[in-house]
């Protein structure tokens, strides 16, 4: 057992946390998140550079990294500086890509940041169930046609390329049948709506109408397994961002109780605040290693096991730490200008990426009972 | 005891559902339902509607010019209202300010506002908040010196909700510095339209004005405009705090909050399932039904004591505490329930004259920033620790 | 609407908690549990005789109360002592035959307190399943013959007569097919092991080994409505029993708040304190609340929603009360010799009669999905 | 980071796997097993199994006689003996004195006691706490005198756990009025069997008896008994409060809690299927997994960095309230599950020779007792409540 990451990892992290603190303040935050691409070019372009992206794929597709404890320490400096560049997205529609093989210009495209992408994955009745698919792909000539709706899709906007799930055979949530193409955004049919989101970042509403795709990403109807591999690496990512963020508004809120006064003395003084950032603390602890514990399953047998502690946690205490950090704060906590709730909504609206925590929760009890 | 209303208030009951069901304007319960941003227009439109029906000042006593409901009847107004999908009054001028005028200002002063409250004449916003006070109000800063038959006013107010609509404001000044700070604060009233009156908004985490900050530089007020005493405001505005006990666990909201929830619930698909018969969800929305029955009780026990002539006791800041943890946790499992579609948002979807296609269900797009805008409940009006503070004090004396 | 007792029953509450102030101290209570019996015959006669028992049944059986806040005032009250006198057993018990009718002489000796009886229905498997009866009853001649056996029967070691359901019909848990008999706890083939209880009181486990029973309470077949119907009554009481024991235990960690001095001051001048009592007293208004709303409802068609209301809140705040007033107290809370520890023991295993607070969750959300 | 046991980690948890099987007595893991009371000789028995195999003060330093083991092994050792249902060590003399007196003791004092607490002949036990002092430590009263060549001892302690079997305690002592409270207090060791030293039983409320009062009526303790220096007695109890951090999370014996709430949730039945499928249950069982999960990495972590000399922090802390909590949640929901047959108790039926038949199921018995008695693992050893203070102002610093 060790609880020390390797130099080159611990390199990447204090790289990615300079890049974030010196060069992503909030107000920068803002500015990138009010674009209409929800994001700015050049940042992407020079966190390329940085090889911040590169970082999340091993090195047989061109990267340098792509472990659990790479995703982890990246996501949680970007969580500490509410990143909006398309990590996310890239990271999961690299990772089918990565997982499926072949694609390697494109891979190496999208390192290099010249490209985007989005997994099209989630539909609008799909919720959390990853198996849910009625978009349907018919054969023709040497392709496909797809015709469906596409839901919630992470920067699904402004991506260059989407990948999009479609069901050749089976049930509506069946997880054989379903096969992943790779759709270029301005293919015809393609119909896209995006929009901003309550915590400052991108989805889309595809709409596919009679869509002609003619790559298909691995095995027709083998699509499910590739998307809970990119769903899994989301979730780890998530979950470190949401630490990162959960960092940020502990020592927000430390930060302010030492130095606002109320009756005479910093608000600091008052036990009942003090024994709840005790518990507040606690809590980041076990959420820590829960990420550990994520982070180094990532590619064996208990990884939804881990998985699913870790967003149930990230979930139950991330929302306590949230509140928390706001109602302590008081009413600045309430103000578009302050911070602290924008980390909050972050912290909140993960609990909405890849399943909530009773999603997850009922997800270990069904664990549980397979195993027992 | 009795749980089932008397003849006479069943059929009070029946008089107010009548009532929404014929007066209560289409277009404004369509906002409510949509959880629509309320313009001043509606506010007004519907003060207006219950003037026109008496039931504005109803609770006020029958020598104001009210009907002198008591705490059921508030209760019966307070739940038919909401589950006919009403707007808030706003409370500062009906149920904040008048009270503090019919028990201490002068004959004048009740002659002249209280009209002007009920006919719209004057929107009043409050001034007690100031940047650096938070939950210590009596260290207020801003300033009242007199100057022969008029006060000049400098400070700031700040957290003043619909302060850009209103024209009036009632404000805690500084008189005094002597003795403790609380007993150097005055009771002011002051007209917006003044020379040096500056209203500036304040942009909440979702993106909503609601609040404001008041800049006041050189204001001059009137003498007239002091309520009761000078340096007496202190005790007026704890009158208000724990004399304004009604409404304020917001029973009527949250039961038609969970209604809100029911119906999403049974719209929403987990496992092949309505979400309403997922056990987790399901488990969460009994134990918030079962601590709603029981603080619908907890109120209605509360304010009959309090009609009996109870003295004001910690109750009150149970039911603060209560009423808004509840209906946090009903915003909470509220935004839960949308699964993905809690994070699009278009904010632009909740003015007037939008028209897009929404993203996702019809009613998902307000639920987070509903479920983020709440988190204010438990902070003002004396934040949660604040209303700890009074029931430990009160229940131990220490 | 009115939240005011009527001056009668008023009367019943200041007598019954007078009787406990004055002649129910903590040691006398626990000299009477250390009885053979588990309590003192003495006390139960004058409690008899100042009509403590008939407060529990109405006139037509020779009471005079029996409605649902007569019931509650007084277990609130026998609450604050930790009464341990044969109250619960005798309340369901006597419930049964005053719903049954007839009976007239038995429970006219009962109210009297000449005579105690017990409900044995649970069994060893049943659990909380009101309706599972193992144990089997057979027509012969011009009565019956039980066998089976009876689990945790409430002061079971003690009654002079056991109510003993049986079933003549239907599976193990069938509503109907369930009988009522009254049988003499000297009868032959009864036999009755007592034991103590964590918290005090007594229970049994009762075999009954070809027992002849006569007297059947009720119709054939029907006896489920009156245990449903005592089980509702004994679910109150016990209800009303844990809100006066955590009253009791809150103002005896306000006054130990106020009185033991650390660090040179009363603890209760610690906010981190004073804020979790808050909390607690708020509960127990909160309980309160539940309790008017169960009594008020006890006989209308929405008894069963608000008495499991009820008793998932005791379960689920007493639980949280006691285990709090035990924690701010410190070291001497978990000593015999002082009282608070006692009063918790009372409050956490009332959540183990008539299920626990997960049991009545659950059987709220049933409730709310056969009304939907 | 890897989070898989090196090769040498294997062997180690193999050979304490077999160490276990094969030397553990069943008398004494049945004990366990169904939760007896166990009585001295039982102690002395599993003391004296841990000695011949050389694994009792395996974890103190080589040149004390221990093995010195690390973090890791220390981890593996409590989770395989927990799995095992071996009994807990009487950690007084091995894990809370000896430090001690390796850090701040003579040589004379570590040559003659620490081997007798291996051997078993001192049987130690705490003399911190006082009826007064609560967590107030630093306001205990006994006072120890210096007259010619020893102390005159006078005062009480209480709390001290298993203070009926001891023939030694470790007391702070009061030497100094003088200055703050911490700066008058000394380390002194006692031999039990002195003149004017009484042992009075404390039992507890589930009728226990496991804690002790000592009074000391002029007790004479020689002052070659004084543990380093006079009045820095509380630096050295300090010291050990920081520095004893392994086991503070009581981890092993979470997760063989849980193994035997599993069994009983497989065993009783619900809604005619076992517990263990009832969604409530389930859910309830599995958080406390996902903590427990968690709340391992966090022990392992914080004792790693230990090992690597990392200064103490407030983790121990976290430790302590989060491992305290977690076991009461676990015994909480192990009297849940045993239904109504949580409420008969037979308190004989937990001591030797004791043959009757159970009441209901038999691991019934003792489980609402223990949840009852295990309440103050959160009060003892510095309640929750002061591992907050202590987290919060290492934090604040305020």
């Amino acid at each position: 057992m060790d609880f020390n990451h390797t130099e080159t990892r611990q390199m990447l992290a204090d790289m990615a946390g300079r890049f974030v603190r010196e060069q992503y303040p909030i107000e920068t935050r803002h500015k990138h998140a009010a674009n209409d691409e929800g994001y700015s070019a050049d940042t992407w372009a020079s966190m390329a550079e940085l090889g911040l992206i590169g970082a999340l794929f091993p090195e047989d597709v061109g990267g340098f990294g792509g472990e659990g404890y790479d995703i982890a320490v990246l996501f949680e400096e970007l969580g500490r500086g509410l990143v909006v560049e398309p990590f996310l997205a890239t990271l999961m529609a690299g990772s089918v890509l990565a997982e499926a093989g072949g694609h390697g210009d494109l891979i190496e495209e999208m390192i290099g940041g010249a490209t985007t992408l989005a997994l099209a994955h989630g539909e609008p009745a799909s919720r959390y169930n990853t198996a849910h698919v009625e978009t349907t792909a018919e054969k023709s000539g040497d392709g496909y046609v797809l015709n469906g709706n596409k839901a919630v899709v992470i920067s699904g906007d402004t991506a260059n390329h989407l990948i999009v799930s479609a069901r050749t055979a089976g049930e509506k949530t069946d997880t054989s049948g379903i096969c992943l193409f790779l759709v270029p955004a301005d293919a015809e049919g393609v119909h896209i709506r995006g929009n901003g989101t309550i915590d400052g970042y991108r989805t889309a509403e595809i709409a596919l109408k009679d869509v002609t795709a003619t790559t298909l990403i691995g095995e027709e109807g083998q699509g499910h397994a590739l998307v809970e591999h990119a769903i899994a690496r989301g979730t780890l990512a998530v979950c470190a961002e949401a630490l990162g963020a959960i960092e940020v508004s502990i020592d927000m809120t430390l930060d302010y109780l030492k130095t606002r006064k109320q009756f005479g003395v910093p608000i600091g003084k008052f036990q009942a605040l003090q024994h709840r950032m005790a518990d507040m603390m606690t809590e980041r602890e076990q959420i820590r290693s829960a990420l550990i514990n994520a982070a180094g399953h990532l590619d064996s047998s208990e990884r939804d096991w881990h998985l699913s502690a870790l967003k149930n946690l990230v979930g139950r205490s991330g929302r306590h730490i949230a509140e928390e950090a706001i109602q302590m704060h008081g009413g600045i906590a309430m103000t578009w200008e302050y911070a602290v709730g924008h980390y909050a909504k972050r912290i909140i609206m993960i609990d909405h990426l890849f399943g909530d925590e009773d999603y997850h929760l009922d997800r270990i009890v069904r664990l549980g009972q397979q195993a027992a | 005891m009795d749980l089932n209303y008397t003849p006479e208030e069943q059929a009070f009951q029946q008089e107010i559902r009548t009532f929404f069901e014929t007066k209560l304007p289409k277009s404004l319960s369509d906002k409510v339902k949509q959880k629509k941003r309320m313009s001043k227009g509606d506010m007004e439109q519907y003060h207006t509607v219950l003037n026109e029906a008496g039931y504005l000042n109803a609770h006020w006593p029958v020598e104001f010019g009210g009907k002198g409901w008591n705490a059921i009847q508030r209760d019966i107004f307070d739940v038919e209202g909401n589950a006919a999908a009403a707007p808030r009054t706003v409370p500062f001028g009906l149920n904040m300010l008048a009270p503090v005028l019919m028990a201490f200002g002068s004959k004048e002063q009740q002659d002249h506002y209280l009209p002007r409250i009920v006919d719209g004449t004057d929107w009043w916003c409050q001034g007690y908040s100031e940047p650096g006070s938070g939950s210590d109000l009596a260290s207020l800063k801003m300033t009242a010196e007199r100057q022969g038959d008029h006060y000049v006013v400098n400070g700031q107010k700040t957290w003043t909700t619909l302060g850009q609509h209103a024209n009036w404001i009632f404000c805690l000044v500084r008189t005094s510095k002597e003795g403790k700070p609380q007993e150097g604060i005055s009771f002011l009233l002051i007209d917006m339209n003044s020379p040096g009156v500056e209203v500036r908004p304040i942009i909440l985490l979702e993106g909503t004005h609601e609040v404001n900050e008041v800049w006041f530089t050189d204001v001059k007020v009137p003498v007239e405009n002091l309520v009761g005493e000078e340096n007496k405001g202190w005790t007026y505005a704890k009158y208000l705090l724990v004399h304004e006990r009604s409404g304020i666990a917001g029973v009527g909201d949250a039961m038609a909050s969970i209604d809100h929830l029911k119906h999403i619930a049974r719209d929403q698909t987990q496992n092949g399932k309505p979400l309403a018969e997922d056990p987790y969800f399901a488990a969460r929305l009994s134990e918030i039904e079962i601590d709603l029955s029981a603080m619908r009780t907890t109120n209605m026990r509360i304010m009959q004591a309090a009609t009996d002539g109870a003295p004001p006791g910690p109750e009150v800041s149970m039911l603060k505490i209560k009423g808004t943890v509840l209906r946090q946790s009903i915003n909470d499992l509220t935004r839960r329930a949308l699964g993905p579609y809690a994070m699009p948002f278009v904010s632009e979807a909740l003015d007037d004259g939008w028209n897009g296609e929404p993203v996702g269900p019809d009613y998902a797009n307000p639920m987070a920033a509903d479920y983020f805008n709440h988190r204010k409940t438990s902070i003002y009006g004396g934040s949660n620790e604040i209303q700890r503070n009074i029931i430990s004090k009160m229940m131990m004396g220490l």
